[in-house]
Order: structure tokens, then C-alpha cells, then sequence
């Protein structure tokens, strides 16, 4: 027995529909046919008419879920790609993130973003836009690397009476196993980030699929003798500076990687906050990693050199390393 | 304060069964809304002038008959009305109060929108009225979703109304908010009014089509055409309108032609406005006409009108005086919370 | 590699002069440009299920009459094309190499993308083929752009098409670009092929109205409807919108009713097409319509279908060798430049 | 005689269409009427034809920019305020931005961005999304906070061959004065920070309106001895980092202060380059300020608390130099 990260994200749905009554669906192809990824697959048929298909609207699919959610109602709308959201981008950071701020009316809405690379998608199926919407106040912007986070905060989103920008990692959907679900109650509250592996050498600090490639890294340095403490940020708004700074106190040395654009970003961030808060803790100055400043690529070949891999990361630690 | 003592709309009016005393009734209350906007919005002009208010001003000067028609066709405590920067009537004769204008213009921290946001975007959806943001369009496919949270929670028979200008139509959340009711079959009416210019711009260079109420065919949408400035007709098809909606005829789309009767906003004097136009049918002043078929069906007198255009200054007077005794806004103990997850708001101060 | 001789419209089809012979002629190079893209996409097709094709595929199996009759009716070097995933017949028949299919959908970086961009988004748009970006509907308003700089650079008589998809017709995109196109009077072309589905979603969860072509009205767009199906019909009715827009009455919309004869891409079986409608008229195959045709009419022998299919095999087997024998893209010699200002680019490589 | 910023605007795109036929104006009410700001007013007399109103159709208004451009023109968009970007976000991000990287055939287009706070204007009509933008590849990100800058880079954008993204400061526009403007020939080239004002203490690095905030504040210090060295970035994507390490190698300390919102952003990347590419030079933690994590609030009293001001500024650097 085991479950992907994917179903983890289907049962996380099936399980909010069936405790709470003010859950709905609503996405293309999200209904009978069980959405472009089967992330809702036949969750039409168990809970009939709380899965709905919307049309080719991501404008008005968000302001229908807005204003769902104003009359009481938790819809989790699907986004059929990430890189789609930009037509809804208006209804999310002008009308979703200020509503509570302006009216004290909160808006509880769960946005699922299927973001991230994977081989041959090309530059409209393959972005990363967490940092985009971190930006904005009001927002609260997830992104699950591992199954029982896409599980247990998947949950938390939707028990949120904010709006949740729901980050899900299309390259770990169909190959990330865990043998079951965790049991939410036993899970990280949203908010915290996760030492996913202990270190004393250096800190990378990382989400999304990009924590896989930063595992295999640290695999490679401990070949040499290295140990990387890794930090799983989960929530990049909010960050949990805390625990990035208590894991700089103990290696003084940070690396911080993630797959979205260069410019800004959340490395940018991290790397500010460690900058301004944590000055004394470092001694090495930390670095960043992140794609290529281009276009996402649609050939493989290219694709593979755009984004950060696990021989990226482990060479940019090795410099650190002998600083 | 005492308003205008109904509040609820009248279908009757539509019907075989109206009579001609029910109908002068509410084409009295109408009037007496409109009077009431008029009367707050020059008052709120000549603060503006002034320099007394915060923020801009954008009235609906000459869009009363239209706006106060279709607040007057909802039930406040049941349907929803979105209006936009040209509805004060419509918000009155729905049923805000006027102090909720009166403390958001002059600043009190007191109004709906405790001095975050102003003026036009104040709102209480929890009462039916949502708070506009500013970009033009969006609120069409919100009201839809309300409308569709409740058909969720079981109830029907409820009416959603947005507002929107004929500049507004070009926006593609125009679009995809009204197919998106039509293909749901949600009690929505839009209300369009065609007032000849969206800011400087007019009708020839905002779209191609003879009538704006052409689209609805595209959409499965029923259409309505209104002469804007009369009173009488707005109520006759808005009240129609909206008991289609209610009826489960899906989404309506009404379009009222009229003329803005100012600027852009109060900062614009609108000296681009055709004289062509201001000398047609469509420049009449609604408050006007209202007076005069009155006066022509016996419905009032010049007494009558004189005493509720004391009344309506009365109530602007104590609104506006009430408001700006109000204490304004304070940075110190203005809680800066943007979540309503408290807990989730990052409280280190050296990124902030 | 040879292609079908005539590559430039015929519009006299739609004139009361058309002869018989150039009516024949024309159906015969359409049906030829129709097998020559079937031909490609069953290749492709199969080289997809065995692994060799580099992302996705998306295909315009029963949509070739449609694609192909606009694709001609334009002019190749004056006209511009703005395909989308089920046009590769169109792109044909307007003048795209065949290799620019077979390099991109192959990984050749020869193609016209280099590797950056792929399969159905290629484009050549200095020679009138943008390059489509996935985001449906936005291309509308990108060839109402182009037409636009053309007619500020003094050029008229150019037409610009550009397809979309009963799903993409919900896109506030095709709304702004559509209503644009009709303030500005272009000659845009807009071809909606309703294949009955988005994905899966059928057209009830899509709009309301009765008919697409419904819409033009409210844009004041002049509206054409054909059955899809029919290359002959389809022959006829763009190459009439197609003269309307050079004359000058502005943009047309045509909507053709035909059926999606795959899945949505190679990675969908279609399971949930209703098989009502595969049964029904829209279902048919427009390559079988047109053969029959050609025989009815006598224009065709079966040794001739059998000739022009063994030709077609022929080319695409020779487009497909060439590309597959062409090198691949490589991330070292890929310059990773995306400025055309390239002393811009930041140079620093800590922060990359 | 002098000119403001708003004017430098003007005479930019006046002296653009008299010069090169391929250049056009398109936005909502700049024709006969001049614009929300009157930055175009008169050119469509001057220019017949070639001031064009485009309807209420951000998204659009872009599609045909780029649709132009492609064919060769030069447009100039002016949305009307920044905020209404969001809806032309996919066509800039997505069609704009990747255009010349997928196609080898460039899209001039300049879009103008009336941006930031002013008293009064609240959620909507303030934004400054220049972070937004930068974060994305393709694009020139331009922050003018001079009536020179606004002229010359103005200028620049017009005829650099990619799509430009120029962020006005409202608050700029009609008070900020100078004699006259200046010859193009002799200014900054796109991509160079300036160093408005020198000093030895410590370095704040900034753009737009908040140059202005920052130099009060160097006055302020000034009274306590202490020479804040001033970089004005101008351009924030590319940001020109050398000239803003040489400062930090002079001084030691690090302030960046930016209007936008706090997480990400350009104070975020600024910081995040000097840790990386300049640690050793930091005496003290570098320090970034920005707006309140709020929607941007319509009274003014909560407005001049939500923006960074100059005692604001004064404040941290007197904190900074303590260390
Ligand atoms: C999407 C969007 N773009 C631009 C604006 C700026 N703007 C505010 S009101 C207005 C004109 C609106 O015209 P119309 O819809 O006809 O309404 P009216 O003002 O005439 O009532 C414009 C362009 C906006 N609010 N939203
Ligand atoms: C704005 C946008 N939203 C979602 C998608 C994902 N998507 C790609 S094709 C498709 C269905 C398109 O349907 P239709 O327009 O009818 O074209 P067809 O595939 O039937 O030719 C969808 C939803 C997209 N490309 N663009
Ligand atoms: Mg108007
Ligand atoms: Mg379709």
C-alpha cells in the first residue's frame, strides 16, 4: 500500500467535502472527467453537484469563488495550470487578499496552483509563481514538497477563513510515495517550516521539488564527509524565519534554492531576512540558487540545465564549503 | 433619522394588478431617494471643492432615475446589490444608510470601510452589498458567486444585482462574469448604464454594436432596453427584470440610456461632452422629469416638492455634521491586521 | 519536397464567375492539404504512443476541412494566420513548411522554435505566423494588433485570422480582442471551431445562447455559419469573410460546427464524447466527406485518392527522417539570451 | 522656466513621435483628453492618428501593443494606473516577455505605469509593481525618480528593442521640478544607478519616490554628523549591483528602502546580491524598509504610516550606525 502526492491531494478533497458541507469544487474538467491531472477524480460522482466545471474563465472562476466564500462557503477552485492564473491574477491579489483587510468579511478560498517544470511543458506549463503571490498581503501562499503535506496542509487550507495560494509541485505527483496519510492532527501547523534532515556543515533552504534535488545534494557532500541540514520552508507566506535562523546558527552557512525566475523571488527574501536578522550567524556569505533568467524551455535537454538540479546545488555548496 | 418610509420593493408595478395609488407611492419614494442622492452628492461636491473630502469624488448626476429604480426593485435583507461610483441612490433606496456615505467621504473611522479604503468602494457584504474594488468588471462574476453559494446552501428566490457603465462592458470580466451566470442560470441582474462616456471617452470608441443590449442574445441572456432619465419606465423594467431573475429566468441584462450630468469625477468639469448630446432626449435631468410628472398626474404639489427637498437637506445636514465630529482614523490604533488568521501574520518588525 | 501546387486563395469560389474547373481545382488542392496534415498527425500520433515525441500532442483530426478552408482563403506574404492546436492543416495550407512540424514536434533545434518552444506553439510571425502562447484567446487581440501596425504603416487590403475554440470563446480575451478589432473596423477574420468540447467539458457547461455566431451582433461583427464538416461549404464561407474583412466591413466571425475526432491530446482517450454526437451529422469524417464528393462529382478516381494519399506518406516520411536526423538542442551552446537588448542581461552569475 | 516630471513625460513622447514615424500612443482617454495625469495632453493634435483611446480592455491593449510591435511600431501604452496592470498581467508576462526568446522577432512596446501612493487614493489607485514585473525574464523594469530620468529613460525605452515596463511616480508628477531637462546624449544609459549623493557612513539604496524620502533622511543625519551615501537604482531590472557594491565598500552599511510591499521585492534582491556578492564589505547587517504588510490604506493619516517616510528612514539608519 502506498499513496502519491497526488492522491494525497484528492483525498485531502474528498475528505473536506465530506466533513463540511460549505466545500465545493470548481475548475475545468475537474468534474466527471476528474481534472487534467485526476486530482479530483471521481469526487464528482461521490458528492454530486459540489464538484462543478467551470468554463474557460479563470477571471470569473476566482470572482465566483470569492464571492462564494463571502456567503459563507469554502470553494477550492483548480487552476488547470499554475501558469493560468494570470488571467485570474486581478480577482486574487486585488479582490481575494484585500477583502478581509477592507470589509472584516473574511474570504476563505483555497487556490490550487499545479505548478513547476517537468520535461517537454515549455514556458506556459511550467512556472512557478509562489513568490508572485507571497507579494501581496493577505494572501496566505503554500508549497508542499513532500505527500503528507500535500496532504495535511491541503486540509489546513481549506479550514483557513483566508484566501490560500496552494502550490502543488507537478513533478512529484505521480512518482512521491509515502505508505499512508498522516494523520492531521499529528502534523505542522501551516506557518512552520521542517528540518528535513539534520546537518552541521551548511544550511540549504528549500520547497517544493526543489527539497528532492536538495536531499540528493546532501546525499552527494556526505560522500565527502559533508553534512547539509535541510530546511523544508512549506509556507513561503508566511516564512518561519525562527527555524531558518535557528538552522544558520548552527551550520553559519546558507544556501538557499528554489526553481522559480532569478529576479525577487523567495530566495531573494530568505536571503534577505538572514541577511538582516542573522548577520552574526554567518560565515560564509549564503548564496541562492534558482533557474535560469529565460523563459522556462520546452526541450528537455534545455529544460534540464534551466532549473537548479542536485549537481547544481551539491557544486554551489562545495564552493561555500571551502570558504 | 427617519428615511423614506419604503424601503421594500413593490413589484406590483409590472403587474395587470397595480394600481394607480401603489404606483404613485413608490414613484413618490423613488423621487424622494433620487432627492436625497442629489442633495447628499452636491453637499459632498461643495466639501469637495472645499478640499474637506478624502479622497475623489465621481457622482451620478443624472443617473438617479436608473440607479434609485433598481435599488427599489431588490429586497435589502434578501438580494444583493453591487453598485458602482454612479449609485448613491441605488445604495440609498436600497437601504445603506446615509451616514455610511457621509463618514467614508469625510473620514470618520467610524464608516463601513474604517478608513482603509473610501468613498465609492464602501460596502457591507454581509448585508448584501459588496464593497466594488476598483477595476471595472469584477464585481459581475462575484455577485455570480454569491448568488451560486447560496443556491449551495439551499436557498432560492434570492436576487443579485450588479452595476456596471458602458466602459465596464468592455472589460473581459464582463464577459466571462455574465456567461458564467447564464451558463449557471443564476438570478443576476445587470444593470448597464449607457451614459454616453466612460471618463472622456465615448460610446464610438468603446464598442461597434447599434445597442449594448444586443450582447445578451450571445449569452442566453434576456434583454432590456430603458430610457434612463424616466423614472417611471426604470421602475416598470427593473421591477420586470428582476422578477424574471427571481422567476428563474437566469441572468438579465438591463441598459439604460442617459447622460452623466458632470464630470468624470468632480476633479473633470466634462467640458468634452457633446452639446449635441446634453441637448438631446438623453441630457434631460431625471430629478426633473420625475417633478414634472408629478406635477402633470396631480401626484404632488410644488408644496410637496419644496417640503422634501427641505427634508433631504435636513437629513444631508445632520449626516454630514454627525460624521465630521467623528474621530478620524489613527495609524497608533489601527491594528494593521490583514488576515483574519491572526495568528499567520509574521511578526518580525525588521522586514516590515 | 513538393507541395500541392496552389498555395494562394481562390476567392472567386465565392463569386458568381467561379467556374467549375477552378472550383475543382480548389476542393482538390483543400482535400490534398487535408491529407497531407491527417497524414502527419496519425505519424505523429504513433511516434507519440512510442515514446519519440518530445511534450505533448494535441491534434486536428475531423477539423481539417474547417482549418484547411481558411488557411486557404488567405494569402501567404500579405495575409496573416494565427493557428492554434488544431491547425495543422491550416498551417499548411497557408504555407508553413512541413518541417517546421515534424523539427519541432521531434526535438530537431533546426526548428523554427530551437528547442525554446514547442510542437503546436511554433510560428514564424515576420512571415505572418505568430506564435501562439498557450493562454486561450489571447492571440485575438495580438493579430488586431498586427493589423492595426499595418494599417498605421500605411498597408490595407491584409487580412489577419485567427482561430479559437468553443472553449476559448469564454475567454475575457476573445471578448477584448473581438470588441477591439470592431471599434478599430480591421479585417480580422475570427474562425471558432466548435468541436462540441473544451477538454471534456461539453459546450452546456461552456455558454448559454443558442448558436456562437449569436455573439457577433453584440460586437457589431458581421457573423457566417458553416457546417464544419464540409470542406466545400467551409471553401465558400471563409473565403467570403475573408473578402468581406479585405473590403473593409470590418471583422467576421465564423463558426463551424464539426466534432473533435480524438481525444483532447494523444494522453486522452475521449471516452466521454457523446456517442449521440459521434453518430450525429457533425460526426463525420470531412476527409471521407470531401472523397465523397470528389467521386460523386467524378473530380476524383479512386487510383487518384490512392495517389495523393501514397504522396503525402512520401513527404511526411521524408519530413519526418530529415528532422529526426537533425541535432538536438544543446544547453551549452544555447545562448540563454532573452533580450534583444542582450548588453542588458545581467551578467553577474551569483544570483543566477 | 521649469519643468516637472510630468511634463518630462510629455515632451519625451512628444519628442518620440516626431522622430520616428513607428512610434504610437494607446490607453484610455490620452486622445482629445490627455489622460487621468494630462500626460499626453495635446499630442493628439499635434499627432493626428497617432494618439489613439483604446477601450476599458487592458488585456487587449497590450495584445495590440505587441501585435504592433511585431509589425515593426514603436507603441507606448499608458494604463491608467498601475493597479489596472493586473489585468493586462498575462499578455506583459507571457506574450511580451517571451516573445523575442521564442521567436528571435523583438516587441518594443513601453508601458507606462502611473504608480504609488498618493493621500487619498487607497488599495487601487497606489500600487508599485515594479517587483512584480522583474521577477519575470524579458522584461526592462525602469523606475525613474528625477524629471531628467524621466525624460532620457523615457527616451531609452522607446528605442530599446524589448518590452519595457516604466514605473511613474505619481506623487512625482507635479511637483518635481527642474530648470530643464536634459540632453539625452549626456545622460545615464538604462541599466545604471546613480549616486545622487555621496557619504562614508552608510549606503541606502533606492528608486522612485523613496529617493526623495532618503535624502530628507540624509539631511536629518546630516545634524548628527553623519554622510549617507544615496544610489538611486533607476533601473531595477537589470539592477546595476557593482555600483551598488562600490558604495557598500565605501561605507559598510547597507539600507534598502523601497515603497512596495514587504515580501520580495527590490529591497529583498538588493539585499540578497550585497550578502551574496559583497558580505565581506558589511560592517553591520544590511537592513531593508518598505510598506506595511497591508493593502495600501485610503486615509491619509493611515497611508503616511503605512509607506516608509523619512523619519521612518532617519529612524533605522540612526539604529544601523549604533551597531
Ligand atoms: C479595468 C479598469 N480600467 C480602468 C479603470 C479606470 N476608470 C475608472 S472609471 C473609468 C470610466 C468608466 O466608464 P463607464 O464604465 O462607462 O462608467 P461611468 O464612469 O460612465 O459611470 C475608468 C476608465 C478602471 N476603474 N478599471
Ligand atoms: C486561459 C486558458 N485556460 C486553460 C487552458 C487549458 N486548456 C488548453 S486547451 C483547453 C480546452 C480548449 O477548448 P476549446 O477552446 O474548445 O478548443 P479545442 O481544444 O476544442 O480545439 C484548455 C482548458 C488554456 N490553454 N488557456
Ligand atoms: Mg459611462
Ligand atoms: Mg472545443
Amino acid at each position: 500500500m502506498s499513496i502519491t502526492y497526488l492522491e494525497a491531494i484528492r483525498e485531502a478533497q474528498a475528505l473536506a467535502l465530506r466533513s463540511n458541507p460549505a466545500v465545493f469544487l470548481y475548475g475545468q474538467d475537474i468534474a466527471d472527467f476528474g481534472g487534467a491531472f485526476k486530482a479530483t477524480k471521481n469526487l464528482a460522482a461521490e458528492f454530486p453537484g459540489r464538484v462543478k466545471d467551470a468554463p474557460i474563465s479563470e477571471d470569473a472562476m476566482l470572482g465566483v469563488a470569492i464571492g462564494a466564500a463571502i456567503e459563507g462557503m469554502r470553494p477550492i477552485v483548480e487552476i488547470q495550470f499554475a501558469d493560468f492564473s494570470s488571467l485570474a491574477f486581478n480577482q486574487i491579489v486585488n479582490q481575494a487578499a484585500t477583502h478581509f483587510w477592507r470589509t472584516n468579511v473574511p474570504c476563505p478560498i483555497t487556490v490550487r496552483l499545479p505548478s513547476g517544470g517537468t520535461a517537454g511543458s515549455g514556458p506556459f506549463h511550467s512556472q512557478s509563481m509562489e513568490a508572485i503571490y507571497a507579494h501581496y498581503p493577505g494572501l496566505i501562499v503554500l508549497t508542499p514538497a513532500t505527500v503528507g503535506d500535500a496532504y495535511s496542509m491541503l486540509l489546513d487550507s481549506i479550514d483557513l477563513d483566508d484566501p490560500v495560494i496552494f502550490c502543488e509541485h507537478k513533478l512529484l505527483y505521480y512518482h512521491l510515495k509515502e505508505p499512508a496519510l498522516p494523520d492531521p492532527k499529528n502534523c505542522l501547523p501551516v506557518g512552520k517550516a521542517r528540518i528535513t534532515r539534520s546537518g552541521k556543515h551548511a544550511t540549504i533552504v528549500t520547497y517544493s521539488a526543489m527539497l528532492h534535488e536538495s536531499l540528493s545534494a546532501a546525499d552527494e557532500l556526505l560522500k565527502d564527509g559533508y553534512e547539509i541540514e535541510i530546511v523544508d520552508l512549506r509556507s513561503i507566506k508566511p516564512i518561519d524565519t525562527d527555524t531558518i535562523l535557528g538552522s544558520v546558527a548552527r551550520t553559519g552557512r546558507l544556501l538557499c534554492v528554489g526553481e522559480a525566475f532569478p529576479w525577487g523571488g523567495v530566495t531573494a527574501e530568505v536571503v534577505a531576512r538572514v541577511a538582516a536578522e542573522g548577520f552574526h550567524l554567518l560565515d560564509a556569505p549564503p548564496q541562492r540558487l534558482n533557474a535560469k533568467d529565460t523563459p522556462i524551455p520546452y526541450h528537455p535537454n534545455l529544460w534540464a540545465a534551466h532549473r537548479p538540479t542536485a549537481r547544481a546545488i551539491a557544486e554551489v555548496l562545495r564552493g561555500m564549503l571551502r570558504f | 433619522m427617519s428615511e423614506p418610509t419604503i424601503t421594500t420593493p413593490q413589484l406590483e408595478i409590472a403587474r395587470a394588478t397595480a394600481t394607480e395609488q401603489s404606483l404613485k407611492d413608490l414613484f413618490i419614494d423613488g423621487y424622494r431617494w433620487m432627492l436625497l442622492a442629489r442633495t447628499l452628492e452636491d453637499k459632498i461636491a461643495s466639501l469637495y471643492h472645499a478640499g474637506k473630502i478624502v479622497g475623489g469624488v465621481y457622482l451620478g448626476r443624472g443617473q438617479e432615475a436608473f440607479s434609485t429604480a433598481l435599488g427599489m426593485s431588490l429586497q435589502h435583507g434578501r438580494d444583493i446589490f453591487a453598485p458602482l461610483i454612479r449609485d448613491q441612490s441605488g445604495r440609498l433606496a436600497f437601504g445603506e444608510p446615509l451616514l455610511d456615505a457621509t463618514r467614508t467621504y469625510l473620514g470618520s473611522v467610524r464608516g463601513p470601510m474604517r478608513g482603509r479604503d473610501g468613498n465609492i468602494h464602501r460596502g457591507r457584504p454581509a448585508e448584501g452589498i459588496p464593497a466594488m474594488i476598483s477595476h471595472l468588471g469584477a464585481m459581475i462574476s462575484v455577485v455570480t458567486g454569491m448568488l451560486l453559494g447560496r443556491r449551495f446552501r439551499g436557498i432560492e428566490g434570492q436576487v443579485g444585482a450588479a452595476t456596471i457603465g458602458d466602459g465596464g462592458t468592455s472589460t473581459g470580466a464582463f464577459h466571462e462574469g455574465m456567461n458564467t451566470a447564464a451558463i449557471e442560470k443564476l438570478p443576476l441582474v445587470i444593470a448597464a448604464a449607457n451614459n454616453q462616456y466612460a471618463y472622456s471617452t465615448p460610446n464610438t470608441s468603446q464598442f461597434a454594436c447599434a445597442d449594448l443590449a444586443d450582447r445578451a442574445i450571445g449569452y442566453g441572456v434576456e434583454p432590456h432596453r430603458v430610457d434612463g432619465v424616466d423614472l417611471y419606465e426604470c421602475l416598470r423594467v427593473f421591477s420586470l427584470a428582476v422578477e424574471r431573475a427571481r422567476e428563474g429566468h437566469g441572468p438579465q441584462l438591463v441598459v439604460g440610456k442617459l447622460l452623466r450630468l458632470s464630470g468624470h469625477g468632480e476633479h473633470d468639469d466634462g467640458s468634452y461632452v457633446s452639446k449635441n448630446l446634453k441637448d438631446s432626449l438623453l441630457g434631460r435631468d431625471c430629478i426633473e422629469v420625475a417633478q414634472q410628472r408629478m406635477i402633470n398626474e396631480e401626484w404632488a404639489t410644488a408644496v410637496d416638492l419644496k417640503a422634501w427637498e427641505e427634508e433631504a437637506r435636513e437629513k444631508v445636514r445632520e449626516a454630514v455634521s454627525c460624521a465630521q465630529q467623528e474621530p478620524k482614523p489613527d495609524p497608533f490604533s489601527e491594528r494593521w491586521v490583514n488576515l483574519a488568521s491572526a495568528w499567520l501574520i509574521e511578526g518580525s518588525s525588521s522586514h516590515a
